[in-house]
């Protein structure tokens, strides 16, 4: 086996998984598909050698965004039936749709963006988190500390909702 | 990497494994056998001599139990939730280095199945997924109880993972390094973390109880309120799976500590070995101080009493993110003094 | 402890209150036991909760007896009050009619009441006007008949091996 | 009904344990989980039971699963109403087999002194009684001797059997439907 | 030589635009066609992973850190929009009992 | 409400020092408690093996005595049924007829005499009803049964064996006589 | 084999759940009729709003025995034997106010999960039971009172257990007590936790520890001294608010206090009878049926139940380990009593359940429950 | 630190990952087709304490369960912030440092603010 091979299939997984997720009926099944999706695409990471980030990943979005949507839908109590059934001609058009914005989207990264093809060999340690955390204190310190603000906005925003929610069950 | 290579891992991988089944079975056993202990009681004693036979038979019982799924299930997910549980928690051990190096016919052999330089991170990624299990296993019920149970369960794992997170933060930083090797090594002899970072250990500690659901922290399961919580309608191995794999997390948690605070497999007077005599002791010291830890998750179950939900969310946020916080602050600012930063 | 009232200071306050409402005074084992008309049972109760000197304010136990041959007068009420404060201890009874054996409900005074009338209810069949919620509390909601009274066994019909065996009685 | 003789039926056809069976049969004994289904009096006994004096730890069963799923005793302690008759019926149905009832007391093995019209007699009207243990309450050496019949039967029980037709035919009689694979 | 690094290989570039702009396509998709809210934030967060994913492997073959860095803030803002987006989601779940982004647009009016 | 006894004590106090605000001295000293426990003997009693005696006076098993020749005391009056309030004493009284003497002390006897073991509440009435002396509770506990019809003890399991008597004379209403 | 069985009647469990919720996140738990929460048996269905609770539905019954109907069927002398069963943790006292249950009362109010501390109790009550069975004959339902008197007179095997009783209790006591009463997360989980003001106790009707617990320092020894309680020097707790904390300590000061009248009345036992003087009520001793023909009659007489109770009626009250038990009597001279009715603490307690853990956690429901010393033999009669 | 570790590194865990696997399926089957299996409608319906439940017992749950959440959300983001620095801790020195203690001050901000309005209040 080699390693593109394995790439092959992985990406096949990938793909097979998010696939799932847009198909499956149930939501719960819907967020545990996506899971493994974010789980696949770390492997993805892992073998481009970005460890940090591959694992992050999954603190990130498997270990808290789905979680939390997980939590949503015991909170709201969905089941399958709960979704109205979309018309087919909404799924078609929403299919083609999508067709042409993966054509448009291959056609413009090809073009427009590859220089190297082969993988630049001095990458390899760009992923590990010394090097990744010199970027992101020199470099980037100014986007790093306005996530922190933009935590905050966030944080703001949903204990207003959750808040003006309160008053309106009172 | 060559197939040698390959081999020796899976057979470390194997008995890694075996130890670990067999440390969580027997951690049952001796957890009984503790709290009889502590209440002036004999504990098993009929299932062979000294009732050590008892982890088999309730095993034994357990494969032959009707494997129970009730009807409104959702059949799958509930399947998946204590394979979850059970699967996060034996491959946490993965990363965990057990000893100075080996060498066997002449080959070093690592006593650690893989060593990246993200450990930590990997551990924290493996717990923030193990929720999972108990989430998926408590909606997929049906039950009332469970879902209770399982709500509980998560929120009270989210909100100590914080805290968690941040005391490992301080000891990276006293570290620079996230694997597991590197702290351990860092820590050689007697220069053991918890010297420097008594709060950030205490800290570590209760949100390790937490992460396990060990008491006081056991509300998931709090049986004299949820019946069994997340697991009320389990039968058979699947309920194996979760008592289990709380045992196996007791166990890694144990580790983990071992590793972070005391040294992992280090133990004082270790310059004066070398080879395979100190690949060994190395492995003693390691599992001794385990099988310590191990004990004292069961000697403060069987201590104290449970907290109520609210207590315990209030422990976690505010009690807990601020003091680790402050503590990762005050241990830069230090250290920032000790080198002349200012 | 030592009383402060006597049963006969208290049985005249009552009737000087209530008159002719008081059908009855007696004394069984120095407890002063008053038969009141039920219509004014209410009334009694809460007055002498409230009386100043009284201060009868708490409900010790209330419930029903059947007297099946004593006609026009089937079921009584009897309620055992107590003041603390006095440490003084009555008992007020009313008879009520088989046909209708209804009474006002004590549950505005006491909390406390409304099981114990709920309980006598589901024993006796005697009910009580303004319960909040006069139903079976002990025995099954599908009973249909009110177990306590005189005329109903006490035994489950299916025990056999009494039957089988000849059994003491 | 669910006893010794009832195993010898299935003996009777011919059918001997084999030693794989009496090995599990002995592992099963040993770690029986009980469900306390302990209403009153007795049930204070029962807890006496598990106490440090006569420690039901030794047996294995120091384990109480209050959900029915992981239970295998059903330990009937104390007065049965037809109220809860019901109540006990269903917890008994919804236990996963193998499963085995223990009767404590003598009200809930035949009613006792409460020879009422609210009080079952016996729980055996309702569910399959494995062993009644007399005594009002029973002493914890009468419970624990109890509980020594039943791995008695545990012992003793061939993995067929909770498929076998008697089994069916006593699930039947009770008014439990079953069906088995 | 079971699993080398990806730098010997000859996984080229293309493969992981591929990759990206397929799973990106697939979140599009199910944005178009799924109703039920929450799977469609399921979708955006999809679409997010995919653009992360084009990001590492241009950062890897590129070779500067910078990609992976931005990875980082998309996931600061994907965390931000979540829990944004699951607010509101819960928000007017509370008030109008479905998840149906059709009813959204009742909101508006 | 003022006192009505002048005995009163408040005795729970609410507010919490430093130390015991900060979780650990409490929870280190109950650690401390248990720990010390953990080599205290333990004080079990290992059932099946090892048996606990009992009080004399300890209301068991039933035994329907015999006097120092063999006879059996009882002599079917019924008191001991009437008196019980779980009724599970039956019996048939029948008369001795010659030749028997050595068998009953009274002229009449009990041909059946029946306890069901399942009913009964150990009470202890019947013996106390007995006025022959005949019945009495003993310090033997019933054994459990996996059959409800093996629990009606008829006068097999319940007339003391002359071979192996059960001695009573612990127990508090046995007069003098009754043994003689 | 048992061959009777009723068929239909039981195969419908007759209490749904209903699943609706009223509105967003409150959801419907059912506490009961089988959950370890409730120590015997009774159903309580909670509404709760994530762990708060917002109303509270009862269903008891699930053992009602109809002791008062089986009271009216039973000469006297029967009797004492049911009393016994009616509230099982601590039956001497239903019989004759005995003291040292109000022990093992005291353990049921640990429900927080700390095990170890509820076993070393165990195991004092373990050697209480011993005494019991010392005294008469058996552990649990003890059935030591008769019409005037005590059954029987205590044993030397009585004497030495109990002074060893003496001498090792206080000390496990304290053990108890020092794991619990002032740790932190016990403290946090009791106070507040179901409290009751004093009023509205009052106007429920509670009585005993629960009320000591709310401020009223109500107790029948002291207002209507019975069995020379006057004799006695002790004091009564009571507590501030009503809350599971309160009630602990003042059980646990009540055990104290009962060790202290335990004490002093071990010490002033007076020689003489257990008997009262009164023979026409009281078994005769064996040796006298046969000697004497007043005595063989007396003795069938009682047996029979045909001993002269007066016609009349009486309310008595003890202290039970629950408070005020009181057994309303009426007779009309025959050999059961007309009617009795008992005064049941726990019927009054649990009324007042629902107004006490409104607005608490489902775990305060709990401890609420437990800490109240709810007996549903006693509840449901 | 010294030797850079690469995609290989990951191998032996993919091991573990499949034996552990591989373990779970096994004996989760195993079980399933060891043990008796009777049903009845009664018995598969699902447990609650005694009396039937009907239906789906996924009741929604209170929202203070999912305030936690998204709390956890976006400091769990925020903490990951801190690994990449911690690892750098020394090599960043006052620069790094000024720069984590605003963003823990920011972070402070946020956590108090959250707490002032009492979103993690689980209020009795
Ligand atoms: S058998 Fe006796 S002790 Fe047991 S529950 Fe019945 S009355 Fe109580
Ligand atoms: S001990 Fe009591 S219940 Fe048993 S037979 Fe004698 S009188 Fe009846
Ligand atoms: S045992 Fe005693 S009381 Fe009973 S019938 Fe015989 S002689 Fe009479």
């Amino acid at each position: 086996m080699t390693l593109e091979m394995l790439a092959i299939v992985l990406g096949g997984l990938t793909i097979g998984s998010a696939l799932m997720v847009v198909l499956s009926k149930h939501p719960v099944r819907s967020v545990l598909y996506l899971v493994v999706t974010f789980f696949l695409i770390s492997a993805n990471y892992i073998l481009m050698n970005a460890q940090f980030l591959a694992i992050v990943n999954i603190i990130v979005y498997a270990g808290a965004i789905m979680v939390l949507f997980l939590f949503v839908l015991m909170l709201l109590n969905l089941n399958k039936d709960s979704e109205p059934i979309t018309s087919i001609g909404i799924k078609l058009a929403g299919i083609i749709a999508g067709g042409v914005l993966l054509t448009v989207l291959l056609a413009a990264l090809k073009d427009g963006l590859v220089i190297t093809q082969q993988a630049v060999e001095s990458a390899n340690n760009n992923g590990l988190v010394e090097n990744l955390g010199e970027l992101l204190f020199t470099k980037y310190v100014l986007p790093f500390e306005m996530s922190s603000v933009l935590f905050i906005a966030s944080m703001v925003g949903a204990v207003m909702l959750a808040k003006r929610e309160k008053q309106i069950i009172d | 990497m060559d197939s040698g290579l390959i081999i020796e891992k899976l057979v470390l991988v194997a008995i890694i494994f075996s130890i670990s089944l067999l440390i969580a079975m027997y951690a049952t056993y001796f957890e009984r056998k503790v709290a009889a202990w502590f209440q002036d009681r004999i504990g098993p004693d009929r299932a062979g001599p000294f009732g050590i036979l008892q982890p088999l038979a309730d095993g034994v019982k357990m494969f032959m139990k009707e494997d129970f799924i009730p009807s409104h299930s959702d059949k799958w997910l509930f399947i998946l939730g204590p394979g979850i549980s059970m699967f996060t928690s034996l491959i946490t051990s993965a990363i965990i280095p057990w000893g100075e190096d080996l060498t066997i016919f002449g080959n070093t052999v690592a006593l650690q199945v893989a060593d990246f330089n993200i450990g930590i991170l990997f551990i924290m990624g493996v717990l923030s997924v193990g929720i999972y299990g108990i989430m998926i296993g408590g909606w997929a019920s049906n039950n009332k109880y469970s879902l209770f149970g399982a709500i509980r369960a998560s929120s009270q794992m989210i909100s100590y993972e914080l805290a968690m997170g941040v005391s490992v933060i301080t000891i990276v930083m006293m570290t620079g390094s996230l694997s597991l090797k590197d702290i351990v090594q860092d820590q050689h002899g007697m220069n053991w973390n918890i010297f420097y970072q008594p709060v950030c250990f205490i800290v570590f500690f209760v949100c390790a109880l937490a992460e396990t659901n060990r008491a006081p922290f056991d509300l998931p399961e709090c049986e004299s309120e949820l019946i069994g919580g997340y697991h009320t309608e389990y039968s058979s191995m699947k309920l194996g799976f979760f008592l289990f794999a709380e045992y196996v997390s007791m166990f890694i948690s144990s580790a983990i500590i071992a590793i972070l605070f005391f040294g992992g497999y280090n133990f004082p007077g270790m310059d004066y070995f070398s080879g395979n005599a100190l690949a060994i002791l190395s492995i003693i010291a390691f599992f001794t101080k385990i099988f310590f830890f191990i004990f004292v998750f069961m000697w403060i179950r069987w201590t104290l009493p449970r907290f109520r939900f609210d207590q315990l969310m209030h422990l976690g946020w505010k009690s807990l993110i601020p003091i680790a916080l402050i503590n990762l602050l005050i241990t830069g600012l230090v250290i920032a003094l000790n080198k002349g930063w200012f | 402890m030592e009383s402060k009232l006597t049963n006969e200071g208290v049985a005249a306050r009552i009737q000087e209150q209530f008159g002719t409402a008081v059908v009855s005074v007696e004394m069984p084992y120095d407890m002063l036991t008053m038969e009141i008309a039920a219509d004014q049972m209410h009334d009694v109760i809460e007055w002498i909760k409230s009386d100043a000197e009284l201060q009868i304010g708490f409900l010790t136990l209330l419930g029903g007896v059947h007297y099946p041959n004593d006609n026009g007068r089937e079921f009584a009420m009897v309620y055992h009050l107590h003041s603390w404060t006095n440490n003084f201890r009555i008992r007020l009874k009313a008879f009520l009619p088989a046909e209708n054996p209804t009474i006002a409900t004590l549950t505005d005074i006491y909390d406390g009441a409304n099981w114990m009338e709920r309980e006598t209810y589901d024993f006796f069949g005697i009910r009580f006007e303004g319960h909040p919620n006069l139903v079976r509390i002990l025995n099954e909601d599908t009973m249909d008949y009110f177990p306590m009274r005189k005329e109903y066994h006490l035994e489950d019909a299916t025990r056999e091996d009494k039957d089988d065996r000849y059994f003491g009685r | 009904m669910g006893k010794i003789d009832d195993i010898q039926v299935i003996n009777g056809e011919g059918y001997q344990m084999t030693t794989l069976e009496k090995a599990l049969g002995v592992a099963r004994a040993n770690s029986v989980w009980p469900l306390p289904f302990a209403t009153s009096c007795c049930g204070i006994e029962f807890m006496a039971t598990m106490g440090s004096n006569y420690d039901l730890a030794r047996f294995g069963m120091e384990r109480m699963s209050f959900s029915p799923r992981q239970a295998d005793l059903l330990i009937v302690a104390g007065t049965i109403s037809k109220k809860l008759g019901p109540i006990l019926k269903q917890a008994y149905e919804q236990m996963a087999e193998p499963k085995w009832v223990l009767s404590v007391g003598a009200c809930a093995s035949s009613g006792g002194i409460f020879d009422t019209y609210s009080v079952l007699q016996g729980i055996d009207r309702v569910i399959p009684v494995d062993v009644y243990v007399p005594g009002c309450p029973p002493r914890p050496e009468q419970i624990i001797d109890g509980i020594m019949k039943i791995h008695e039967l545990v012992k003793h029980e061939p993995i067929r059997r909770r498929y076998s037709d008697e089994y069916k035919h006593l699930l039947t009689s009770y008014n439990i439907e079953s069906d088995g694979e | 030589m079971v699993l080398a690094s990806i730098f010997e290989s000859g996984v080229s570039i293309d493969f992981y635009i591929v990759l990206a702009s397929v799973l990106f396509a697939i979140g599009a998709v199910g944005v178009l066609v799924r109703r039920n809210a929450i799977v469609l934030l399921m979708c955006i967060e999809l679409m997010l992973n995919a653009v992360n994913l084009l990001m590492v492997a241009f950062s890897t073959y590129h070779g500067k850190g910078d990609g992976q860095v931005f990875v980082f803030f998309i996931m600061v803002v994907a965390a931000a929009e979540a829990t944004v987006g699951l607010s509101i989601l819960v928000m007017a779940y509370r008030n109008i009992r479905s998840t149906d982004v059709g009813i959204f647009n009742k909101l508006k009016g | 409400m003022q006192s009505l006894s002048n005995r009163k004590k408040v005795v729970s106090d609410k507010p919490m020092n430093f130390m015991e605000k900060i979780y650990l001295p409490a929870i280190l000293g109950g650690m401390w408690i248990t720990f010390k426990h953990l080599f205290r003997k333990n004080n079990t009693v290992k059932y099946p093996e090892e048996q606990r005696v009992f009080a004399p006076v300890y209301r068991g098993m039933h035994v329907l005595k015999r006097d120092e020749q063999g006879r059996e005391n009882c002599t079917a009056c019924g008191l001991c049924a009437v008196a019980c309030p779980a009724e599970a004493i039956t019996m048939e009284a029948a008369e001795r007829v010659k030749g028997e003497e050595n068998l009953y002390r009274e002229e009449k006897y009990a041909a059946t005499y029946d306890i069901n073991m399942l009913r009964c509440i150990f009470c202890g009435l019947c013996e106390e009803a007995c006025p022959k002396e005949a019945i009495f509770l003993t310090d033997r506990i019933v054994p459990s049964e996996f059959e409800r019809e093996d629990f009606l003890f008829g006068k097999d399991k319940l007339v003391e064996p002359m071979n192996a008597r059960i001695d009573v004379t612990k127990r508090q209403h046995t007069g003098q006589r009754g043994t003689k | 084999m048992s061959t009777f069985k009723e068929d239909s009647a039981y195969d419908m469990p007759h209490v749904g759940l209903s699943n609706e919720t009223i509105d967003g996140d409150i959801a419907t738990l059912n506490l009961g009729p089988t959950h370890p929460a409730t120590h015997g048996i009774f159903q309580n269905v909670l509404q709760v709003d994530g762990e708060k609770i917002l109303s509270s539905e009862r269903t008891v019954g699930y053992i009602h025995r109809a002791f008062e109907k089986l009271a009216e069927r039973r000469p006297y002398n029967q009797i004492t034997p049911i009393t016994d069963r009616l509230n099982y943790c601590s039956s001497p006292i239903n019989n004759m106010g005995w003291h040292m249950t109000v022990i093992c009362n005291s353990v049921i109010g640990v429900d927080t999960g700390a095990l170890t501390g509820f076993t070393y109790v165990f195991q004092e009550r373990e050697k209480i039971y011993e005494l019991y069975e010392e005294i008469c004959g058996a552990r649990l339902t003890t059935n030591v009172g008769r019409i005037g008197g005590f059954e029987r007179d205590f044993s030397p095997e009585f004497h030495r257990k109990l002074e060893d009783f003496l001498r090792t209790f206080p000390k496990v006591f304290n053990e108890f007590n020092s794991l619990l009463s002032r740790n932190r997360i016990f403290m946090d989980r009791t106070r507040g936790a179901g409290p009751i003001s004093a009023e509205r106790a009052l106007n429920y009707g509670f009585v005993g520890p629960n009320l000591r617990a709310a401020g009223v320092d109500y107790d029948v020894r002291v207002m209507n001294p019975y069995s020379s309680y006057e004799d006695f020097d002790f004091i009564i707790p009571v507590g501030t608010d009503g809350d599971t904390y309160d009630r602990f300590m003042v059980r646990q000061e009540e055990i104290r206090q009962s060790l202290k009248i335990i004490e002093q009345a071990w010490k002033n036992l007076p020689e003489g009878s257990y008997k009262a003087d009164i023979p026409e009520f009281y078994l005769p001793p064996k040796e006298e049926v046969y000697n004497n023909m007043e005595a063989l009659i007396y003795h069938f007489k009682i047996v029979m139940g045909e001993t002269p109770i007066p016609a009349g009626e009486v309310y008595h009250c003890v202290e039970g380990g629950n408070g005020e038990l009181g057994f309303y009597l009426i007779s009309d001279g025959g050999r059961s009593p007309y009617r009795l009715q008992f005064r049941r603490p726990c019927f009054i307690y649990y009324q007042a359940y629902p107004e006490m853990i409104i607005g608490q956690t489902i775990s305060d429901a709990v401890l609420t429950m437990s800490s109240m010393n709810v007996i549903a033999g006693e509840l449901d009669a | 630190m010294e030797a850079a570790s690469t995609s290989a590194d990951y191998l032996p865990l993919l091991i573990q990952v499949a034996v552990a696997a591989g373990f779970v399926c096994l004996v989760l089957f195993v079980t399933h087709r060891l043990g008796p299996n009777v049903h009845s409608k009664k018995k598969d319906s699902n447990w609650e304490c005694g009396v039937e439940s009907d239906g789906d017992a996924r009741f929604p749950v209170s929202i203070r369960y999912f305030m936690t959440a998204i709390l956890f959300v976006l400091f769990d983001v925020e903490v990951i912030f801190f690994y990449p620095y911690a690892v750098n801790f020394e090599k960043l020195e006052l620069e790094g440092l000024l720069a984590v203690i605003l963003f823990v001050a920011f972070f402070l901000v946020g956590f108090f603010y959250v707490l002032k309005k009492g979103a993690l209040e689980w209020e009795k």
